[in-house]
């Protein structure tokens, strides 16, 4: 009789606790969590008190399969791999490297991502690898790298603690990091203000001190607004701006005509709310600035971004303890898959693919001349598959089929593809598509490590073994590569595969699995002796100076139309995750919110003659669902919100596929659409 | 394995002849619970970060068939153990207790008026603390106030179930009326009133005060102070406190033979 | 404003407080008409569960009522009711709702005028108390 | 989706002179899953039935509501018409709008109007919920048991086999009789107890139905009405007897007086069954003074025990009729000699010169003893001093208790007792000589200190109402017994200790413990459903989603009116 409690980190949301699984004679029993634990101190949400349910679940995918004559059959891991290898090697030959693309996974470890990127770069000989940070947080790294240089994270999660101010935008954060949300309640607890911008009235806006409520897609003016009564009412940090920033006047130009009147027709805010805002923003002494998707899906989504860093820098709320510009990341490796390289256009560590010494850098590494174009996004990799340009597809631990937006169009493009390769823990939507899939083991089956939201290595271990036949992916990365003859793969370890890494990856230089065995290291860790860095920016930017960007309201891609008059948004909600392939299979995640929902204003419900409870049918330009309204006042009139978790009803049928220019990143958070009884 | 670690292993499988060894050690630098058979090495054992064990024992009790086990107790698991123990989820006979006195700064913590365990294994005895300041200051509150209070504390709440989770005396886990609709409406977060205080109801004659619901609150609702308030009501009641194997709940027994037999003269 | 008008929830059991209730119809004894009767058969069957649940959603008050003790149908099961009702009481008093609002009373099948009693009175003081806090929390 | 009929009746008047029946009606119309709502003059008329039936097949309803008067009167009369048009009778539901409604607000019709409706939005709510149910039909053991040899219990047997029913008596001392068989001569009328007794026994040994077990107790009993199992031991064997009903006739006993005038100190005192057994034998005294209520009606013991005045009048009048110059005095507090026959008694007692001193509790009387004879000296209330009787025998009257082995056979019967050991039944009213258990039944002087023609009327009462299950040979159980959800349940036996019948019990299946209702046993009170914690405990009929679901619907309905 054996009972273990293994130290692992929580493969949900990005915020990274530890928490102990529970084996009992290989059995998971349930999750204890960590009570030294720096960033959860001993609290969990619901999902990670949940986290052992779906693991040991029976529709675990145990062999791989092959298709044949339309059918998924069972085949032997020999099989599989083998057919993959020919069909790739045969595609690349008749259509060049190009045009099979590569999805890393965010919620695969950093080993694994750093695998599946050079298993693209160096075996395919392609940039075009991705994965769905594409959909969430691209306009981060494309505005914050754009503003200061870096596109995380300036400081940690436990520095909320100690804020005065804490700004949260387009973060539903009690509901989509609630263990970040702590942190937050406990600030307010010390006298912390809480200022929430938001078109949904969410829990955390519910105990805010000030609530200002806009309109889906107008975030550029209000951010500007606030920008504005800054520099008129004095309370700019001159210092900051003249030392550490460049470009103030442009800024100061590009606002002056937001004035809080004219924001509030724009955005509905009303102007006193907005001054109020920027006054205890700009007057707090640590402030911390918190924002997640609402800010960043967007078509103008690096602009807002920008913005944001803009509104940070006036009042220098940057680079000091408590005090920063805080993306939240959404997934439990959506940082480390960005920081491995997981990106067509950068390298690990955020290095330039179109940059000559750093290319030569990794040829020399790897031992292999590498491609000098940036490669496809996962976005613009539907497209090229659509217009039958992109032949093939590899796809790691990703479910595009209810990620992506504007579903009709990505199932199409999918079904065009000549071949793809999915793996996978469940046999997903995407999956059903595959021409071979994967039995992947998932994070309590093997170790590794995650990054954190706010760029700590988190460690993956071990607690009980995969099922069946399935594999961990960096497993499979490796048979893959050694199949395509490569000798860069034969690894026998993560361990290993990290101490790779780390030798052309600077920001993880000093990084090892000693270190950060009993120790929490957050990445820049350039040398062995360096103990990490929490807080980016202290002395200077990594660009240098920090660069305003004069940016602009632009109305969203597609606005509200007689056909279609209300805006739809969409998000998560507290008990479901993602695709719902791991917490629609945990009884208890699934019994708190079983079915989709679309949330309506009450008035807008009656003038529908819409009862709570009742059926109602949501359609846009691209598609409808039918799903249950939930009348309630925590919308605003005119918007309608649903979360994207469902399949049966999944959100991404209506949503748009118009994309940030920069980023390319998707408009998930504004589409038109229209509500009519079913 | 550190003195602690040796000292236990002597006392549970030496002394006292247990087969387990249920404590906290020191894994990857953090402060882990611990199953350690027979023979293993106990390692580094840390007990001054307050798991609560009893839970865990809980949790995995149905998956041992035989064997001893002996546990870390502090006064308020020994509670724990009776509450399990009257209602048969644990065989005292196959419980071995090591008695844990808790720490000055843990006392203060859990505001505990009863922190010496009855045979003190390990730790100095320190004295109790009288009384909770937060209850103090909810008994000088009106009635709005005190309402105002706790709804203010309780739309805080995200539903993690951490607290019923980590309840070494809250035992229909899987099952939970909380997680259903039928006491508890939509919509689901924060959960509102009822959810907090059928919990309460459900507490009141098992809450044995280890306060770990408090510690595993997200929110840091002082879940704590509200159970010491209703154990308080509930001894001027009944004269009725948990943590007894011998006692039952008053809330199921009759009015012990007063007015039995008593006819109805109306009808 | 108009008169605050309160909503009341009351538990009856089948053989001697809803008989009660029966007979103060039948003797067409008047009373306000802010009482809701769930019929249950005992009132120890009355789920402490029920009356929070009540008084969460904004019940402004909630009769709980059963045969007199040692007269129960069911032996001693009214003894469960006179047990647990006033913890229940504690629980409002402890979260700030008056515990005034939950009243626990006994009605034979024979005291029409005794439910009439109660339950005039009964709806006197929750007038007196005002309309239930929990009305006006937004969650 | 269920699909709901309401019907609300005028009741003539009753109903529609203060409820606006329309306006209910078209509330009504809009609840969720109604389908049809319609009204009538009379509902619970032959047509008003008919119109019901009718509109259930028409719409195919599959849950009816009506609104109306009290369930406790008409439920059947509407479940019937349900059944006939072939809808379970548990998917009915009675909404009060009379008793509770028009009736008690005669001069507030519009808020009359207004709670009918949430009243009635309450019930459709509860009966979307409904579920059909099955009532639980045993068959019945055609086997009596009666415990207790004496009068009552040889009366009910008796009566029991006349019927032709299998009947044990089982008895435990070695005759019959029981305290009757100490006494010569029954009063008021001076017959003679061996006929009355005799011819019981010898009408049961006649029987071949009948079947007597002396020296013999019961040792265990087991299982619900219709299908008990009472161990019996005799003689150190013990035999199983299965029956469908059980008679509890254990009688009582005289109370030992301890010491009380003298009692065991001095040769003269005596008791009342002393006596009788000396009289029996012939042995008349010359003067003799009775002593009333020693040992009762005071505190500890406050009860009167009804049937000692009878006795002392109806010896008093044998020692005076047998001895014309005796003396003979009866010392009382007041004399309880109820009903006409007894009352002859008393007035013939004192014509034949019987004197009749009264004392109080607080000053008893004193009995000496004096080389010829005793001596009682008593202060008289009624001339206010005390006075001494020179006598040869004192009797002391002293009441009748309950036998001291009275608990253990509460115990195994799981019936419950008074404050004095007395069996307590089930309602004195409404529920003479049964218990709260069904098919156990309680008559004779182990109820109450009773008289021979009460013991008689009781012991055929008793043998009737346990002839009834027997002579049906089925029982049917009302399905609103209670049970467990073993997924749910976490076995903190709650219930267990809850259930005022003992009906549950924690049952272990493949590793998992649970609780377990015996719908037999249970009686439908709910007491576990509140016990029990997470809500795995549920009663047919008002399960706690039914319930809770009339309190969302009336918050609903009264939160959007304010």
């Amino acid at each position: 009789m054996s009972v273990r409690h293994v130290l692992t980190t929580c493969p949900y949301c990005g915020t990274g606790c530890n928490f102990f699984l529970q084996v009992v004679d290989g059995r998971l029993t349930s999750v204890v969590p960590c009570k030294t634990d720096e960033i959860s101190l001993g609290r969990l949400c619901i999902k990670g008190y949940n986290a052992h349910a779906f693991v040991q679940h029976a529709d675990r995918l145990m062999h791989p399969m092959i298709r044949e004559g339309g059918q998924l059959r069972n085949a032997s891991w020999d099989q599989a791999l083998d057919k993959i290898v020919r069909k790739l090697k045969a595609i690349k030959e008749k259509h060049g490297p190009d045009s099979i693309a590569m999805l890393a996974s965010a919620k695969c470890t950093n080993e694994e991502n750093y695998l599946f990127q050079k298993l693209a770069r160096a075996v395919i000989g392609t940039n075009n690898v991705d994965h769905c940070a594409r959909l969430c947080h691209a306009s981060t790294v494309t505005g914050l790298l754009h503003s200061f240089g870096s596109g995380a994270m300036t400081n940690t999660i436990p520095e909320f603690d100690n804020a005065d101010c804490i700004f949260v935008t387009g973060s539903n954060t009690l509901e989509a990091h609630p263990i970040i949300g702590s942190r937050m309640l406990r600030a307010k607890e010390k006298g912390a203000k809480i200022i929430v911008v938001d078109p949904r009235d969410t829990p955390l806006s519910r105990i805010s001190h000030l609530y200002l409520s806009q309109r889906p897609g107008t975030d550029i003016a209000w951010i500007n607004g606030m920008v504005k009564v800054i520099i008129d009412e004095g309370l700019v940090n001159e210092g900051f701006v003249k030392t550490r920033t460049t470009a103030f006047e442009e800024l100061k130009e590009a606002v002056k005509d937001y004035t809080p009147e004219k924001v509030e027709r724009t955005t509905g805010i009303p102007k006193e709310k907005l001054i109020e805002a920027a006054r205890i923003y700009a007057k707090a002494d640590k402030a911390m600035l918190a924002y997640a998707m609402g800010i960043t899906q967007h078509s103008n989504g690096t602009d807002i971004v920008k913005g944001l860093a803009n509104l940070a820098m006036v009042a220098g709320h940057i680079g000091k303890e408590s005090t920063g510009v805080n993306p939240l990341r959404g997934q439990c490796n959506v940082q480390g898959a960005c920081d491995s390289g997981g990106l067509p256009n950068l390298y690990p560590g955020y290095q330039r693919v179109d940059d000559e010494a750093v290319r030569a850098k990794f040829e020399k590494a790897w031992g292999v001349s590498l491609p000098a174009k940036p490669g496809l996004t996962l976005t613009s990799a539907i497209n090229e598959a659509a217009s039958g340009r992109l032949k093939a597809m590899v796809i790691f631990g990703e479910n595009v089929m209810i990620s992506d937006p504007d579903l009709n169009h990505v199932e199409e493009a999918v079904k065009k593809l000549e071949f793809l390769v999915v793996s996978d823990i469940f046999l997903t939507e995407t999956a059903q598509l595959a021409d071979v899939v994967l039995p992947a083991a998932c994070y309590a089956e093997k170790d590794g490590t995650f990054t954190n939201t706010d760029r700590a290595i988190r460690v993956l271990r071990k607690a009980v073994d995969a099922p069946g036949e399935a594999r961990a992916d960096w497993v499979i990365a490796c048979d893959l590569g050694r199949k395509f003859g490569s000798n860069g793969f034969g690894f026998s370890s993560p361990a290993k595969i990290m101490a790779e890494m780390t030798t052309v990856t600077p920001i993880f230089g000093g990084i090892s699995y000693e270190k950060i065995d009993s120790k929490v290291v957050r990445w820049p860790c350039p040398a062995k002796d360096h103990p990490g860095t929490r807080i980016l920016h202290t002395q200077k930017f990594t660009r240098g100076l920090g660069l305003f960007a004069p940016v602009q309201h632009a109305p969203p891609a597609e606005v509200v139309s007689e056909e279609y008059p209300f805006i739809l948004t969409t998000g998560r909600n507290l008990f479901q995750y993602h695709t719902g392939t791991m917490t629609r299979r945990s009884p208890k995640l699934e019994r708190e919110a079983p079915e989709p929902y679309v949330e309506i204003n009450r008035g807008d419900a009656k003038r529908l003659g819409i009862g709570d409870g009742e059926r109602v049918m949501v359609s846009s330009r691209r598609g409808s669902i039918t799903l249950k309204a939930r009348v309630t006042e925590r919308i605003i009139p005119g918007t309608v919100f649903i979360p994207f978790h469902y399949a049966e009803a999944a959100a991404n049928r209506l949503t748009n596929a118009a994309l940030d220019p920069i980023s390319k990143i998707p408009e998930f958070k504004v589409c038109a659409a229209k509500v009519a009884k079913a | 394995m550190n003195d602690l670690g040796k000292k236990l292993a002597r006392l549970a499988f030496e002394e006292r002849g247990a087969d387990f060894l249920l404590a906290m050690r020191e894994e990857h630098g953090n402060v882990a619970p611990a199953m350690v058979s027979k023979g293993e090495d106990v390692g580094d054992v840390r007990l001054e970060v307050p798991y609560q064990l009893v839970t865990i024992l809980e949790n995995i009790y149905p998956w041992i068939s035989k064997g001893k086990i002996a546990i870390i107790t502090r006064r308020c698991d020994e509670k724990a153990l009776a509450e399990l123990a009257k209602r048969k989820y644990v065989d005292d006979k196959r419980i071995i207790k090591i008695g844990l006195a808790c720490t000055e700064e843990q006392i203060e913590r859990c505001r505990c008026e009863d922190p010496v365990p009855s045979h003190v294994d390990v730790g100095e005895p320190h004295a109790a603390v009288k009384g909770d300041e937060l209850s103090a200051r909810l008994a000088k509150m009106s009635q709005e106030d005190r309402l105002a209070f706790w709804v203010g504390q309780y739309k805080k709440c995200n539903k993690c179930f951490g607290c019923t989770l980590t309840c070494p005396v809250c035992f229909c886990d899987d099952d939970c009326v909380l997680e259903e609709r039928t006491f508890v409406a939509e919509p689901s977060i924060p959960p509102g009133l009822s959810f907090h205080m059928v919990r309460s109801y459900h507490m009141i004659d098992k809450c044995i005060e280890c306060g770990e619901c408090e510690r595993a609150c997200p929110a840091e609702i002082p879940l704590l102070t509200m159970r010491k308030l209703l154990a308080k009501d509930m001894k001027e009641v009944f004269k009725f406190a948990p943590g007894d194997e011998k006692t039952v709940s008053p809330l199921n027994t009759t009015l012990e033979g007063e007015l039995m037999g008593d006819e109805c003269d109306e009808c | 404003m108009a008169e605050f008008n309160p909503t009341i929830l009351a538990f009856c059991c089948n053989w001697c407080s809803y008989a009660g209730a029966d007979l103060a119809g039948v003797g067409r004894l008047q009373m306000p008409p802010n009482i809701h009767v769930i019929r249950v058969m005992c009132s120890a069957s009355v789920k402490p569960e029920y009356v929070l649940k009540a008084i969460s959603g904004g019940v402004d008050g909630v009769l709980v009522l059963g045969c007199h003790i040692g007269d129960c149908h069911y032996m001693t099961g009214n003894h469960r009711t006179a047990k647990r009702m006033p913890l229940v009481q504690k629980v409002l008093k402890e979260v700030g709702i008056d515990e005034r609002r939950l009243r626990l009373d006994w009605v034979s099948a024979s005291e029409g005028e005794k439910f009439q009693k109660v339950v005039t009175e009964f709806v006197g003081e929750i007038k007196n108390l005002g309309p239930n806090p929990m009305r006006e929390v937004k969650w | 989706m269920p699909r709901i009929g309401v019907f609300v009746c005028h009741c003539g008047h009753n109903i529609a002179a203060t409820v606006n029946v329309e306006k209910v009606i078209e509330f009504a119309k809009g609840l969720p899953d109604v389908v049809v709502a319609e009204h009538s003059l009379y509902s619970c008329s032959e047509e008003g039935l008919g119109s019901i039936r009718k509109s259930i097949e028409k719409n195919k309803l599959d849950r009816v509501v009506v609104a109306a008067c009290t369930p406790r009167t008409h439920e059947p009369l509407f479940r019937k018409a349900c059944e006939m048009a072939g809808v379970n009778k548990y998917l009915f539901e009675f909404v009060n709008i009379r008793e509770h409604c028009s009736w008690i607000h005669t001069k507030e019709p519009d808020p009359a109007t207004e709670k009918a409706k949430k009243l009635i939005a309450m019930g459709v709510a509860k009966a979307g919920l409904l579920e059909p149910q099955k009532e639980a039909e045993s068959n019945v053991i055609p086997t009596a048991v009666v415990i207790g040899g004496g009068l009552t219990g040889l009366t009910a047997a008796a009566s029991l086999v006349a019927q032709g029913i299998d009947t044990h008596l089982v008895e435990m001392s070695g005759k019959l009789g029981g305290v009757l068989g100490e006494i010569e001569i029954i009063g008021p009328e001076f017959s003679r107890s061996k006929e009355l007794l005799d011819e019981l026994v010898n009408d049961l040994k006649a029987s071949s139905n009948a079947k007597i077990h002396l020296d013999t107790r019961v040792t265990a009993v087991s299982g619900f009405i219709g299908n008990f199992e009472v161990t019996i031991e005799t003689k150190g064997k013990s035999e199983k007897i299965p029956a469908g009903a059980i008679i509890l006739a254990t009688g009582a006993t005289e109370l030992a007086p301890t010491g009380e005038y003298g009692y065991g100190s001095i040769p003269g005192v005596i008791t009342q069954l002393e006596l009788e057994r000396r009289l029996a034998k012939g042995d008349v005294p010359k003067r003799a003074v009775f002593i009333q209520c020693v040992g009762s009606r005071q505190p500890g013991r406050e009860y009167c025990s009804r049937v000692c005045c009878n006795a002392s009048l109806k010896n008093a009048l044998r020692i005076v009729e047998a001895e014309p110059n005796s003396s003979v005095s009866i010392i009382h507090r007041d004399i309880m000699s109820y009903g006409t026959a007894s009352e002859r008694l008393y007035k013939e007692a004192s014509d034949k010169g019987v004197v009749f001193l009264r004392y109080g509790l607080e000053r008893p009387a004193n009995v000496t003893q004096k080389q010829k004879g005793l001596v009682v000296e008593v202060y008289d209330e009624t001339i206010d001093e005390n006075i001494d009787i020179d006598t040869d025998l004192v009797v002391l009257a002293t009441p009748m208790v309950s036998r001291e082995d009275a608990r253990d056979v509460a115990k195994l019967l799981k019936v419950p007792l008074d404050k004095y050991g007395f069996f307590l039944e089930a309602h004195v009213k409404l529920r003479p000589v049964e218990f709260a258990t069904d098919g156990v039944f309680i008559c004779g002087s182990a109820r109450w200190p009773s008289s021979v023609s009460e013991c008689m009327g009781q012991g055929l009462a008793a043998a009737a109402k346990a002839s009834i299950p027997i002579r049906k040979g089925k029982v049917v159980v009302e399905a609103i017994t209670c049970w467990a959800d073993a997924d749910k349940c976490a076995a903190c036996g709650s219930c267990v200790i809850a259930c005022p019948y003992e009906a549950i019990e924690i049952v272990e299946e493949e590793g998992r413990r649970y609780a377990k209702v015996n719908e037999t046993l249970c009686k439908g009170c709910g007491t576990c459903v509140a016990s029990c914690p997470n809500d795995a405990m549920q009663q047919r009929g008002f399960t706690s989603r039914q319930l809770s679901s009339m309190i969302d619907a009336l918050i609903k309905n009264a939160m959007e009116e304010t």
